[in-house]
Order: structure tokens, then C-alpha cells, then sequence
């Protein structure tokens, strides 16, 4: 952690092994996130938003949480969670290109966006901090029922500036609710600057407000974001609320692949960023420290282009949703092709 | 029975039958709510399950979706409908679109209770009549009863619906308006219409407190030798067209009553589907009468009468649609 | 003049013109908007009177609402009309409500300008027409023109209003809608709507993206024998009820159209206030052709067609409704 | 200041005359405040909302700014404001009766709510919180036009809250607005405490979440008031930005009129509150100090009743508003009774 900022005890780090995987995950999510973006310069994905930039932050927290467990409300940019909680590259993919058999939203949604029963997995809507009481109101329902799961949440920078997150913050720590909020701040809310978006630097010096914890990590370094999210987790489930942890990220690229970040970022701006790049930056340190040798660190590469690849050849394949599912869902028991009224 | 009674009622039986209904708000809890809907609620079933909210509109909509995704059932009340505008981001943007937008695999059945309507000196802000744009929002279910055995069987329906339900009260009707109700458990469907008055000559389509102006008129035309026949539309989302269609189609003749304003109102479309549906049968315009089109009703007891339909205004057009 | 063009034009003459004119939003300052609508303002006009604001909609709104009674002229861009929700306390609730609720001591003369509308691969979230809820709400204005022309005529009107302008830029015509546009300075009336193409045999009545369908569709008819004429809508709410009802009693066949869902719409109100009032001259039910009952426009490029009403089946309706 | 929280430098205090001033206007508050409370129970008044136990907040913050320059946004529980702005007891409670003539809205809306566009006084709406987004548009908008008014906007713990509240404050840091958020904490919104209402028992405390100094003070004593206010407005003035004061009163009696407090509020909690009665710790004071003797003392009050005695009258004599002004000023031009469509 980088400035921890009070009472939240230090979490366990990942072990050796954890780190591996988390790297050969951070590996196949850039190799599959490098592909959707040239697939939307081809004109085969209609938009990409892209996590370049944010996989530690997304796969450290993650990593730190139970799979099918804990619960997750994720937003737009978080393709690396998508591919940290065990969805496949090519069910990954099949939602850029709105295939049949999606498993979010049956391609009725952008791409990442649905949800997914299995995984506890919530990506509801493209409106910017919506999911932040959602999460809350799932924490809620966990600590009526005395289950242990907690309940994750994921924004934006721009998206700690919207009155939901002030009245969803409230709420957990009134009720001290089993929530972590991630805030992954890149500085930007499209071409808004942090310095437009809020007259401080950072978002956890809002928790103390609301009476949580809060702590800023760097979020380009998967052990400090493993541990803060091990360490609110710990907290969630002991009972004493949620924590506030904010993430410093990098974006990359532009918003999506609509945006043009040339009309408003320096372009010295990304290249230094780019610099602290979270993949290469633990590939190098696991090379050093001995838990990655170059072979393995081929094999992942190669894997990874190998998953991605065929993802592509399967996805482009597959066939576009039957116009028929069109009026499925409206309302409960709506299946068939019937008009709803 | 009167209908706060049968509100709490509903609820209470709700509350009992399943453990993954709970009810949030502001002031439900030791108060009881504002009009009492939840007098005696926290005594009984507890603070975890009668949770008294922060001031906080978007996030009681967004909690209670949050909750509703996650296996529970919550009622939230939104102490005056004047006060739902900051839920239309987490109601009409999120939980209407939870099951079409992850393709059945959630769902978000919670309802959202709201004391709405005028006649209660409540000026711009306690009077308001949202109903419109939610019934204009795919995704929602939206209920407005009349009396208090519906509103029983219907909040009860509502409770058990697996998709959001926005389920308004008349305030106005609360205390106003008694009637029995089986001492027996029993709900209502969501989506049908209600012939409350038989009737021959002209139909009379209305919900909520109007519907008992409606009535009261329509035995004034009785004693004038009109027929009038009183649909109570009951749910506002989905329409029950059918219903609509066959009383516009028996009296060829149909008047909408509503207290919300007039333009883009419930009426209009009820006009539509007959002017669509049923125009071969129609023996005259399709009348309207709804609220003025001022932005909202005003404190002054002068002025908010005004605003406010009364049985004269709608005796008044029943024998105008009649003398066709 | 592409419609986007318009829409920027408008605004800079109205800046340049009146000091008290200022734009606000997310990424209308360096970026220039997400569509471009205020490319170079902030080089023109300076910091500001270009406000990048937080990620914030409600709050944009409730801004511009304060300004507006504080003697300025707010033109807030909520990016998307799918994020317009969170306004909705501070517009429908609040700035409708201003001139009434203060007797006249203060009025709201802003406008809030939103891209809507699908048929651009947006998905549930960047596709919606969110008109009949503002066009519901008195003390509103909402203002949804089709061409360059319109656009740019009622774009400077709305910023010259007294009272609050809901401005609604199909964001599908943006680009694909060209036309001529005069050199000199012109406003257009909000309230007319406006006859875009005579005919006899029947009525079309219309408004934003739609209207281009109509037109097509009218052309299509017209080979085939049947006069129809195009009444473009454009302004929403007050809506033009003698222009509807002089094409209604001129043709006594009308059909009504629009991308937005179609119960308790604006089609809705149109057909009602045929109904009521030009009942005597009908020769066939009043049709409409609307957006299917869904949340929303799915993002499959399959089912999204599956939404939006197309040339095809507004001609269908076309030649239904001439049969009669 | 009670606990002065840190870059707030001290404003000055009220001089004697303006404290006599002030004690009167609070008396003349008191009486007005009980008489149209007493014609709500009479029957006559069909909603009042108390300002007893708020006194000193409202007229100590009004009297350090200046009326007719200065600019207001209040809200509903802001009758010591009202009064203190120069509104005649007789204009006020041709509010309560919703009469003729009414000046801040015709009589349309509950009592105190409207304009004044020669105070530049704004009470809009019952919606809480919605002011504080308004308020700080109106202070941009001073601030556009290179004017010097401060927008000050009162509102309650519950309004606190409101996301609204969150978004108004946040812009209000980052563009430096010359705005005073002016919180009277009550300890209550209706039946809810503070202590379901926030995980901390301070809204001031969020305060520099925002980038702005943020001050809790005894809401019951004028001066300390006053003093903060006149700080909070040089700083305003100074181009430095807002500031949040919060000003902790006590409610006395119930919500409104049409509430029972007696369903959630233990009676000895009033009570105890009452010992710190605002109007009477003045009164002792001035006493005690020599700026008010007894006769004074006798003649403010006698005043006081005479005032609230003939605005009775007069507003109980008054027409009510012609219905054929209904129609009126729906959109601008609206005059004379059409209807607008
Ligand atoms: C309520 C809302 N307003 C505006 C938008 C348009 N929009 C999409 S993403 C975005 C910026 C979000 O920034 P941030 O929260 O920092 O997340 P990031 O994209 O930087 O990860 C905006 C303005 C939206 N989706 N929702
Ligand atoms: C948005 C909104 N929600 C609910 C209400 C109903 N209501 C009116 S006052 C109030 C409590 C406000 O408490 P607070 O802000 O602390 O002010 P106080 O009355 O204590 O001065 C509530 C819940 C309202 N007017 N507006
Ligand atoms: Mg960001
Ligand atoms: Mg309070």
C-alpha cells in the first residue's frame, strides 16, 4: 500500500503461485484486449473500451476474493476482471461481436455488459455509477441472510463525482455492510481531468466521511492492490464495513474506440505512462525473484495467442442472435416470440 | 377496511409469509411512516427487516434493486411520489431493463410504494401524480388501485411479481375510502381491468381516486336515465386493452378520467388503443378529462380547486358524450 | 449543413450575440463534445464559457438551473440522452416549475440538449428517445427537429426562451441529414409544427429521424396512387394541436410514427387529440407505428433492427390505412 | 467557533447594536413562530414547518451578510430567515393562509416557499437538497458576470445525504464558487437520527473531502454564527472558494404540523434541548452585558405581539387568491387566465 491511511490492517499478499497465475491471466487479458481493439479498427467490433493499462488493479482485487462466492459489480473498463473470474476468451469476445449464445446478455448489450448467475457477476448498465447502490442493496441482502460474501464494486474517477456514490458510500457505512469500493482512478473521465473532476487529488480522502477506511494503492502493482483487497475483504466479513480502496491506474488508450484522446491528452502523457506498464512490470519482477523463467513466460504468450485466436475463428463464426429472442425477457415468463402487449 | 389499513395489511401478510421481504424508507421505522403504513412494523419484525433510510431517494431505488438481484424482495417507500423524480435513473434506466439487459439470467422484483395524487392540500410538491412516465416505461409493472379490497390483492401480487412493480396510492383515498376485504388470504392479477358499474350507454375509463368521482357521477346520469358503464383500470402497465376495448366496443362511447395532466397522459393512450382498435364502433369523440396543463397543483384551497376534476366537470362531459 | 453543424452554429452565434449564453457538460471543453457540437468553443469563447463539468448529470442540470434564475442562459449538453435520468428531479420536478411556483418572480431560460435515438448500434444505453416524458410535464418545452434547417432555427429560439427547452438531436442524423441552411440569421417558432410534404389520401405525423422514414415511405406511396402528407412535428410540447388536426380533417386518414416505444407516447397524445376533436372527420382509425414494447434497443445488429421502425413497415401501414 | 476546523480564518463578530438587533428579530421570530403554529391546531393554517431552536443559525448567519446584495436559497424550516430578510409577519403568514397577495409565490405553494427576486431570496421547492445544486449555479453565475454576492444556501443533516448535496459541493470546490453551505444539524430529518442517517456525527467533516475547510459550530449562539458566516463570506469574497458551516440546533418541536414526535423522540431529549433555548441565552446575555435592559426588553416583546396580532388580522380578513390567476405563468407571457394549451 502506498499511502495506507489508517485503521485497515494489512491483508495477506498473494503467495508465489498466485502471482503466476495472476501474470499468465494479465498476459492472455492484454493479448485479448490488443485483438478486440484491432477487430474494432476492422470494423468487426462496434466499440471497445479498453482495460490497458488497469489488468493489476482488476486482477489483483479479484485474486484476492472467492470465485463464485464473493460478488461482483463490474463496469465497462474491467475486461480483466472478466477474464480473472474465469470467463473464456471467446465468451469474452462473442459479446464484442454480438454473437449468439453471449453468456451476459445473449449480444442484446456492449460488450462485458449482462450479468452472470454463476459468477456473481453484475454489469448492468452503462450509466455511470448505477452500480454502486446496486452493490450496496447485494450487500445488504448477503448480511440479511448472514452469508459471508462480499460484495465488490468496481468505478471510475468521473464516477466518484455522481451523487450515487455518495449516497451508496453512506449507506454501507451506516450499515456496515460487507462492500469493497475499487475506485480505478486514470485521471480521466474521457477528456475530463481529474483536476476538473474534484478539487483534490484523491477519492479515499472521502471514505473518512462517511466513516470507512479508506486507502490510495498503486494500482499498477498486483501484490499492494492483492492485499488491500485481502485486507477490506477481511474487514467486510468481520463485520466492520466497507473500505474504500482507490487504485491509481493508467488508461492506455482512448476512452473506447470511439474517442480520439489526441484532441485532449499530451502525448508525453501516456508514453510515461506506459513506462510503469503493470504487465511488463511483473513479468520483469517474477523474472527476477525466480517465479517465472523465460519458457513459461513463452508458453503463456503462446497460449494466450493461441486462446485468443481461436476465440476469433470461433466468435466470427458463430451466428448473430435469432431475431426471435428479440421480445424474450421483457417480463418474467416472456419467452417464445411473443409481443409483450 | 380503509385503503392505509389494507396497505399495511398487504404488507404485514407479505412480511410474514416470506422471509425475503423486507420494507426500507424514510421514517417507516419507530415512525410508523408518514401515514403509518408501517405502524407497528419494526415491533414486529424487526430492524433488520423495517429499515429506516437516509435521506436518499436514488440510492433507496438503487439499494432495493441491489437487494431485489440478490434473492430478496424489498418494498421501498418513497414517502410522497413528489419525492421519486432523483429514483427515475435506478427505476427507468436500471431495474426495468435488469431482465431484458442480462437476458433472463436476473431479475429485480422489488416494488417501489408511493402516496401520490392532490385534494389534500399538498401544494406543487405533496400532490403530484407520476403515473405517466412510468406507464410509459417497458420493463415496469405499474399499479394505481382504487379501493381498498384491491389494493390488497394487488400489493400482495405485487410483493410476489418477479419484476419491478411501481405501486401507487392515492393519498387522498387513504383514510377517505373504506370497503370490505375478506378476512381470508387472496391477491389480485396485475394487468386486469375492473368493471366496477354495469352499464349500456357510455363508458367511463378511470383509476384511482377519480374512479369514485367517476362512479358517483355515473349514478347521477343513472337518475338522468344515462347507462354509464365504469371501468377501473386498476394496473396502468400493462394495459388491459381488452377490457379497454370491449366497453369502448358495448357503449361506443368512452370518457377517460384521470387527475395526473392531460398531454401524454395514461388517457392519451387509452384513447389511442380505442382509436385504433375500436373506431368502427365509436358513436362519438373520445372524451378526456384529466388535470390542467399547469405544472402542478397549487396550496391555495381556491386554486388547487382548480386543478383538481370534479364530479360536475365529468357529469358534466358524461352527458355531453351521451347526447351523441 | 449537416445537422450536427447546425446544432454547433446555433450555439455560436447565440454566444457571440448575448454574453449571458454559456455551454456546459462532460467533454465539451478540449474534446469539443463527444459528437463535436462544441468543436473549438473553448478556443473561441475561453474556459469559462466552456465548463467541462464533473461526471455529474444532476447536478449539470441543477446547476444550470441555478444560473438560469441567476439572470443567465445555460445551454447544458447531457452527453447521451440515456444519462438525462438523474436530471429528472432537478428538471421535472424543479425547473418546470420555477415560473409557476414563484407566481412569475423567476424563470428558468435554459436548455438542456441531449443526442437521442438509436439505429446507431448503442445498444440499451446509447439508443434511447426519452421525448414523452418531458413532453408529459407542463411548464416544459421540448423541441425535437429533424433538418439542418429546423435544427439550427429552434436550436437559437430555445437559447432565447424564457423558459426551459428540452432540446432532442436525433444523434442517427447527425451526420446522414444534410441540407441547405441560409447565410442570414433566422429563428424558428417553438410550438409549429410544419407540413414537409403536402398531400390528400392521407396523413403521416412525425418528428426527429422518423420523418426521413415518412418521407421515403410517402414517395414509395405516391408511385403507387396515394397522396400522402408529412406533418413534421418538431416541437413536442406545446404541441401544434391545430396543424395535427388540420391534416387529420384535411385527409380524415391518419398515421402517426415514431422510434420511441409507443404506449403512453407522444403518438399517443396525437392520436388522442384527433379523437377528440376530429372525430367527425374520420375515415379510418387513427395508426401507429412505433417502437416495439422492449426496455430497449438491443446492441446485436440482428435484434436492433428488430426495434426500430424502417420504410418498409411505415409504408405497410401506409397502404392499410389508405384502403379504408 | 466550537471547533474550528482548521484553514478558516476567524471572522468578525456582531457589534452590540446588531446583537440588540438580532435578539429582536429572533423574539419577533419566536412569537410569529408560535402564533402560526397555534392557527395550524386552530384549524386555519394547513401545514406549518417550526424554526423554534433554530433561531440564532438562520438570523445569526442573515445578519452577517448583506440583504438586497447577498443571495439566498433557504428552505422550508427557514422562518427566522424570512424574518430576518425584512419579510413583514403579515407577508409571512399570508403564506400559512395561502392568501392574496402572498408575495414569494401567489399563495401556490406551502408557506415560505417562492421568491423574491428584490431579496434575492430563492425557497423553490419541498424537494430537499435540490437548492444546494441551484445555489451553487447561482453563484457560478455571479461569478461569470465578475459580481461579488455570496450565495449562501441552508439546508438540514438529512439533506446531507442527498447526492445532490455531494455533486453541489464538489463542483462548488473545484470552480471555487463563492457559495457558504450553511448546515443546520438538527440531530433529526422528521423521525430519523443522525445516527441512521450518517456514520459520523459530522456533515462538516466531508468537507475537505471536497477541497474546502469545513467548520462545526454552536448553532444556538449567534455570534459564533455570525462570526463563521462573515469568515465564510471574506473567503467567498476573496475569490478563495465555499465553505461548509455546520451549525448544530435542535428542533423543538415536531417536523411539522402534521407530525408526532412523540412516535420516536423521548421527551426528555426536548427538554434538555430547551435549556439551551436560543432566544433566551441571548436575552440572559444582553442582559448580562448591559446591551439590553428591561424596557427594551418588554418593548421588543410587546412589539413582537402586536405585529403577529395585526397580521393575523389583516391576513385572516385577506381574499383568497383570484382563481382566474391559475392559468397564470406557466410559461412566460401567461397572464390573464388562458389556458396554456
Ligand atoms: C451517467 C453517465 N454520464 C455520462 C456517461 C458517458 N461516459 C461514459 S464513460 C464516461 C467517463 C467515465 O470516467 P471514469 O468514471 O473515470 O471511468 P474510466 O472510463 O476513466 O475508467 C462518461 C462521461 C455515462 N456513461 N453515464
Ligand atoms: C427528496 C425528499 N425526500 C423526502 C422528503 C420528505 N421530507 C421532508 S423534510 C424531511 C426531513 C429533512 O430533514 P433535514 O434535512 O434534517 O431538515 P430538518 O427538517 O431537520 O430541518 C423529509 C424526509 C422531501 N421533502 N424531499
Ligand atoms: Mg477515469
Ligand atoms: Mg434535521
Amino acid at each position: 500500500m502506498d499511502q495506507g491511511r489508517t485503521d485497515i490492517a494489512p491483508g495477506r499478499g498473494p503467495t508465489d503461485s498466485e502471482l503466476l497465475e495472476m501474470y499468465r491471466l494479465m498476459a492472455l487479458c492484454r493479448a485479448l484486449d490488443e485483438r478486440v481493439w484491432l477487430m474494432n479498427r476492422q470494423g468487426k467490433a462496434a466499440i471497445v473500451a479498453s482495460a490497458q493499462g488497469h489488468e493489476a488493479g482488476q486482477v489483483g482485487s479479484v485474486a484476492a476474493l472467492r470465485i463464485g462466492h464473493d460478488r461482483f459489480y463490474i463496469y465497462y473498463r474491467d475486461l480483466a476482471a472478466l477474464v480473472s473470474l474465469g470467463l473464456t476468451p471467446a465468451q469474452i469476445m462473442s459479446g464484442f461481436l454480438a454473437k449468439a449464445g453471449e453468456p451476459l446478455s445473449g449480444g442484446r448489450q456492449f460488450p462485458t455488459h449482462g450479468a452472470h448467475a454463476g459468477l456473481n457477476l453484475v454489469n448492468l448498465s452503462n450509466v455511470v455509477a448505477t452500480q454502486i447502490p446496486q452493490a450496496v442493496g447485494d450487500a445488504l441482502a448477503s448480511k440479511m441472510r448472514g452469508e459471508d460474501a462480499v460484495t465488490i464494486v468496481y468505478f471510475g474517477d468521473g464516477a466518484a463525482s455522481v451523487g450515487d456514490c455518495h449516497e451508496g458510500m453512506n449507506f454501507a457505512a451506516i450499515h456496515k455492510l460487507p462492500v469493497v469500493f475499487f475506485c480505478e482512478n486514470n485521471g480521466y473521465a474521457i477528456s475530463v481531468p481529474l483536476s476538473k473532476q474534484m478539487a483534490v487529488d484523491s477519492v479515499a480522502g472521502r471514505a473518512e466521511g462517511y466513516g470507512m477506511p479508506g486507502v490510495v494503492i498503486d494500482g499498477t502493482d498486483v501484490s499492494a492492490v492483492y492485499e488491500a483487497t485481502a485486507a477490506a475483504a477481511e474487514r467486510a466479513r468481520a463485520g466492520e464495513g466497507p473500505t474504500l480502496i482507490e487504485a491509481m491506474v493508467e488508461r492506455y488508450l482512448p476512452h473506447t474506440s470511439d474517442d480520439d484522446d489526441s484532441r485532449y491528452r499530451p502525448r508525453g502523457d501516456i508514453e510515461e505512462a506506459r513506462k510503469k506498464d503493470p504487465v511488463k512490470m511483473l513479468r520483469e519482477r517474477l523474472l527476477a525473484d525466480g517465479i517465472l523463467d523465460e519458457e513459461t513466460d513463452e508458453r503463456f504468450s503462446a497460449d494466450a495467442k493461441r486462446a485468443v485466436n481461436e476465440a476469433t475463428e470461433e466468435v466470427e463464426a458463430a451466428p448473430h442472435p435469432d431475431p426471435s429472442s428479440f421480445y424474450d425477457h421483457v417480463y418474467a415468463g416472456d419467452t417464445g416470440g411473443a409481443s409483450s402487449r | 377496511m380503509s385503503v392505509i389499513d389494507a396497505v399495511r395489511e398487504a404488507m404485514r401478510e407479505e412480511m410474514a409469509r416470506d422471509e425475503r421481504v423486507f420494507v426500507m424508507g424514510e421514517d417507516i421505522g419507530a415512525r410508523g411512516g408518514v401515514f403509518l403504513a408501517t405502524d407497528g412494523f419494526v415491533e414486529q419484525f424487526g430492524e433488520e427487516r423495517v429499515i429506516d433510510t437516509p435521506l436518499a431517494e436514488s440510492s433507496i431505488a438503487g439499494i432495493a434493486l441491489g437487494a431485489a438481484m440478490n434473492g430478496m424482495r424489498p418494498i421501498a417507500e418513497i414517502e410522497f411520489a413528489d419525492f421519486i423524480w432523483p429514483t427515475f435513473n435506478q427505476v427507468v434506466g436500471e431495474a426495468a431493463r435488469v431482465r431484458y439487459g442480462t437476458a433472463g439470467s436476473l431479475g429485480a422484483p422489488m416494488v417501489l410504494r408511493a402516496p401520490y395524487g392532490g385534494g389534500v392540500r399538498g401544494g406543487l410538491y405533496h400532490s403530484q401524480s407520476p403515473e405517466a412516465y412510468f406507464a410509459h416505461t417497458p420493463g415496469l409493472k405499474v399499479v394505481a388501485p382504487a379501493t381498498p379490497y384491491d389494493t390488497k390483492g394487488l400489493l400482495k401480487s405485487a410483493v410476489r411479481d418477479e419484476d419491478p412493480v411501481i405501486f401507487l396510492e392515492h393519498k387522498r383515498t387513504y383514510r377517505l375510502v373504506r370497503g370490505d376485504v375478506p378476512d381470508e388470504e387472496y391477491t389480485l392479477p396485475i394487468g386486469a381491468a375492473d368493471v366496477k358499474m354495469e352499464g349500456s350507454d357510455i363508458s367511463v375509463i378511470s383509476y384511482g381516486l377519480m374512479l369514485h368521482l367517476c362512479l358517483e357521477a355515473a349514478r347521477e346520469l343513472a337518475d338522468e336515465g344515462v347507462s354509464v358503464e365504469a371501468l377501473d383500470l386498476r394496473t396502468l402497465r400493462p394495459l388491459d386493452s381488452e377490457a379497454i376495448l370491449a366497453t369502448a366496443r358495448k357503449t361506443g362511447k368512452a370518457l377517460i378520467v384521470h387527475e395526473d395532466t392531460k398531454a401524454v397522459g395514461v388517457g392519451a393512450e387509452v384513447a389511442a388503443i380505442i382509436a385504433e382498435e375500436a373506431f368502427e364502433y365509436l358513436d362519438g369523440p373520445i372524451m378526456r378529462v384529466a388535470g390542467p396543463e399547469v405544472p402542478a397543483m397549487p396550496f391555495s384551497p381556491t386554486l388547487e380547486a382548480m386543478f383538481m376534476p370534479d364530479t360536475e366537470r365529468i357529469a358534466n362531459a358524461m352527458r355531453e358524450l351521451a347526447r351523441y
